[in-house]
């Protein structure tokens, strides 16, 4: 049976459960996966975290360098987001520098941790004008099962929480942790036929129109928003993505903060 | 988007650093029909933001392997000249340009009718000439009136424009400075006949009552962009009429 | 009809005028097309020149920038050109970094500017050894109908000469105007048969065996030269084209001097 | 290996640095069948050295210029992670990776039956997590078990450890430390069934008496790790049997 | 090209720098046939310049949408080694070998009889051993030797050589220190049989008086290293034939 | 007659002779090919050597520029060592950047050199923590007629061997002889059928399946293997490879030194 009637019959099937309010992993429509971390794994990092989102898999490390400031932020940090779609982690990723959909991820996790004050930069200052802590995020992916943008999201947000300034290595004294403020969560949905469903797996992925990340913040404000995908939402759809984005993140908090 | 600067962004008038108001856009040039070569063109600006479309196609579409057999994929680029900003950009893609590139094309792929063309590519080139804030919005509202310039068939145009929040006010169409130094910034792009979200993006901090505020003034505002898109081609086709006419005599 | 028969039948078509000495948009043979510009368009831009020479149409912008002098030449500001075939000005333009046409193109541009000395980098110093101003050309082709070679030349030039340096951004004073000694104007022919003919549209160039390029300075002297394409051209030709680049180039300056 | 530190590496015990015996190799610990989406995968452990492998294929070879139509070929990608040293190493390839690529695909291609699948390709990735010194050794024990754990067909594993010199003193399985101040690393590969060697590179300095004492230790330590092969991919296979047959219930 | 020193570069009895007059070019030295596995190749010295050129084709022109139905493209690569100039130069193509690449190729298809051989392609690599002003020259005049030493069919051969001016001395094949600091350098090329120029190129100052003295120095000097080509192609035949003839034997 | 054909009957011709333990050009299985070397040839590098070894040509060129040293070694010069396959080497070479066997070539050159001591980098210190001398090793193929790895080492030794330190031209004093220590000789081995055959020629190399690379010092220590090629070899056909690297390297020592 070729792959194409495969897809068809499997798309059919996740409709068809839509259609009664359901979803092939018996999952509420607003419902994420398993969260499953631990961080502290890799010793050569200042921080990290190996996360799984049900089958979705990654890797965040964090490493803090000393480096110049900016010239219009001479006593801020700076905050440094990769992520690499490695051809590990699926059949359809390829080798090589970063494609558009790497740098859309990895751009949206930064936006939301970047944007949230997630990290005091402030704090990050060695010597004004002349040295700063740099933060590198790298997050690579390791298994996709779908929605790679909140697994990055929780895995990054783990890795830092939990990072230590290697202050002793470069004889600044002691370390200290990451001057963290709060925990900026994304919640992802995507859009099939009139549905909207949280944390879409792979499956699901592949037959939705169009994707809605939305960051918050402790405060359940927003930082950060992506739609994606060439299909369109709704503002009744941006209403109830919103919602959700509140209502999860506070439970996503509770399971990683 | 920092959020912190001693710069007053709204004064206790309510007045803007650009002597706007908190719900108005600035001022809009739509001019279709620029270019020679290109099979549809579109020059924009929106304040002092100058931005310059061409698109090419349906084509055949290279390289190959990007071809889908059902549809025409829509190819954008969007891409800032080296004297478009204060300090000058490097030349060559970046990662910023990569992702604006690929959500412009995704929000053009709602529009268009791309099911009529099979394997071809139609091929969406924005050169940002000047920027000041806002130029996606600006590059993709230019877009779409290239893509009608060319006689693409669409089901629509798609008007774009952003909304956001400086010194705790909630603002229509950010400037420089606001984008620099503001607290938010919700680009928007959407389908005027249906009022359907194609772009959106936010950065920034806004509560629920703000967000909500924003969009409804970049709604009402994309529907004003819309009617400026249609007056543009309007124009364009009346000159094209005058011209052919003209041949006729 | 296929575009080969077509591009015969073009083709055979110039040739005959050719004979009669005439082309297609009824110029004599050296007779550039209409110049228009406007310079000062990109008020981010240090300088800046929109301007059409016929349907071909670029733009030229200037960026002056502090930097580092070269050893050999520890007082000398630094000039830089880059010219980019941006695929929205001709059908077969490709995206991507500068091929070798567009590369040449910049590289004479270049050596027309420096070798005449039209900007005098001695004046371009800020402090010895340490800082001196960087001048970036940076010219894109909007719409390509022929000779880029000259229309670069002439929004370079253009643009230059209404550039200011912009002191003032750095703390240095007021702004002053580029440093300008010259106008370096190029003039460019195409060898068609046995015939030079001056600034080639596209369908010139497209049966053209050569192409010459000759740029001269405010004193008629010869500043720099380019042969280009797969053909040849005799010691006759060369010297046609240096006569009317000296002449031509006259009238060129007038227009945009 | 610079050969010159002031740290002591082996005492006068004979013991090192990690409290290891000249002749003792690190803690290892291997799994087999950790990923979902790959056809096979192994984590691997040695001292700090932490190694992740998947393996996809045989599946269609691109780009097609590479493919033999005598047989698969292998081609193996050897990445570290930024994190995975104590410098953050920048991302993509870099000289010593291709190096590494390149001589683990080579010494691979001695025990899969490369010849039952012509035209087509074996992809062998191996991720560095966390890196403290054998890290090619680590890599190809991890993507040989990765490889049986896809089912393709083999005529052997391949174990492989190093064996070197520090203080004057031939060590195996050199530490980071060892690898940095010692005074010679050979990384070594064998075939256990037959004892030929299909990796092996030195650099240092070593008489002869202490290479043929280096390598006789990594010998014996190699069938070692042969046996911690067999028993993962054993685990592994009794995991899955369970599994089946409780699916059979 | 700087115009400005101290330096005399000529001195007031006419002689130059390395001592020669303003007409006279640098000792040269062509030997064809120099390489073993190229088609055809040559090596070539004038004054300090040391250059070494190989031809390989006509052969399949890959990739393939280079190719041209109707004949022959030649595809010239010039590359400077790194220890050939005074700094190290970076390995790697830069805009000025792609520049000179593209007008060597243009030059050379002038002569080259491209049409025999529709599809294929012509490749000729020239690699600057030792520069010291002049290479483009050098490496142009090497190139149609190695094409006829590869029995490539040509209407003729190139000789190229440069004229200019320092101190105000309008000179023959500038050296290094001219071309530094003298006032004009026109690099020529032409088909000694018509006359015909292929290649030319000026930067600098030059009244026309000073161009046409120049360029007539060139032609001349362009007919004598056109003698010294011929001779070195027919040293080679001779050997070639010797060595045929021993094997006969 | 096919290009598989002619190959296949040289195959078999080779492994026929080798049957008779004789090779095509009627070498000994241990007998490298005859090795002629000019140095000084290049005038602007610091040191330099072509060199044949058999119809295998390359050239070396070396050039020593000060530079920063890194932070862990601050009275150290740093060595680093290229090797480009350029396509004039080898109709089957291709232009670009070094691919994964120039890449290997140049690794294993640098390790016997590095790691031999040839050159004393305590040596190459101009000002401690601030400037070394960098020595730059760029080896360039000429003609492949197989075992680049012994050519190239042995033109990069000679090379070194007789480069200069420029002080001079950076005003430090006089020009000095790079300090050097010892010669690292590398001798390599292809393996066909069960024989192991020194310095294999291209047709050689063609029906190998492994390759073995060992590098001596001047007392016969061992400083260097590489084992390469898609085949394996027995410990004893290592034990002969160890033998024959130190008794061949004496004989090129001899030769080079």
């Amino acid at each position: 049976m070729s792959d194409y009637i495969m897809s068809q019959i499997k798309r059919d099937h996740l409709l068809n459960l839509l259609a009664d309010g359901r979803r092939a992993d018996s999952r509420r429509l607003d419902e994420p996966r398993k969260i499953t971390f631990e961080t502290g794994v890799i010793e050569s990092a200042d921080g990290s975290c190996h996360l799984r989102l049900g089958d979705t898999e990654g890797m965040a490390g964090i490493k803090i360098i000393p480096g110049t400031p900016y010239m219009d932020a001479p006593a801020d940090g700076v905050i440094t987001t990769g992520a690499e779609l490695i051809p590990m982690a699926h059949p359809t990723f390829e080798s090589g520098p970063p494609d558009e959909n790497a740098i859309e991820l990895a751009r949206v996790v930064d936006r939301g941790i970047r944007e949230s004050g997630m990290i005091d930069v402030k704090k990050l200052c060695i010597k004004e004008g002349e040295q700063i802590w740099m933060v590198y995020i790298d997050i690579y992916a390791l298994n996709w099962d779908g929605n790679l943008f909140d697994a990055a999201n929780y895995a990054a947000v783990c890795a830092l929480k939990t990072a230590m300034v290697p202050n002793k290595q470069y004889g600044f004294g002691d370390d200290m942790p990451l001057p963290i403020t709060c925990l900026p969560i994304s919640v992802t949905e995507a859009k099939i036929g009139n549905d909207l469903i949280v944390d879409p797996n792979f499956d699901e992925e592949a037959i939705s129109s169009a994707r809605m990340t939305v960051t918050t913040d402790d405060n359940g404000n927003f930082r950060a928003m992506q739609k994606g995908g060439k299909g369109s939402i709704t503002r009744g759809d941006l209403s109830l993505c919103l919602d959700r984005a509140v209502e999860i993140g506070k439970q996503i908090r509770t399971i990683i903060g | 988007m920092s959020g912190h600067t001693d710069m007053t962004l709204v004064n206790d008038e309510g007045i803007r650093i650009d002597g706007r108001r908190c719900d108005e856009k600035r001022p809009i040039k739509i001019e279709a029909g620029v270019l020679k070569n290109a099979d549809g063109s579109c020059y924009l600006e929106i304040g002092k933001n100058k931005v310059l479309c061409a698109v090419y196609g349906p084509r055949e579409c290279r390289p190959r392997h990007l071809q889908d057999p059902t549809k025409a994929i829509i190819q954008c680029k969007y891409n800032m000249e080296t004297y478009s900003v204060s300090d000058r950009k490097r030349p060559g893609t970046d990662r910023r340009s990569v992702e604006i590139s690929k959500l412009i094309s995704e929000a053009l792929s709602n529009v268009v009718q791309v099911e009529l063309f099979p394997r071809a590519s139609i091929d969406v080139y924005i050169e940002i000439l000047q920027a000041n804030a806002g130029t996606r919005c600006a590059g993709l509202t230019a877009a779409s009136v290239a893509l009608a310039d060319a006689g693409i068939p669409m089901r629509d145009l798609i008007p774009a424009i952003a909304c956001g929040k400086a010194d705790n006010h909630v603002v229509l169409d950010l400037n420089k400075e606001e984008d620099n130094f503001g607290q938010a910034d919700v680009p928007l792009a959407i389908v005027p006949s249906t009022d359907e979200i194609v772009l959106l993006q936010m950065d920034g901090n806004m509560t629920r009552e703000e967000l909500d505020h924003g969009l409804d003034m970049a709604f009402g505002a994309a529907h004003e962009v819309y009617d400026m898109q249609k007056a543009a081609l309007k124009k364009r086709y009346s000159e094209i009429e005058k011209k052919e006419g003209a041949t006729d005599e």
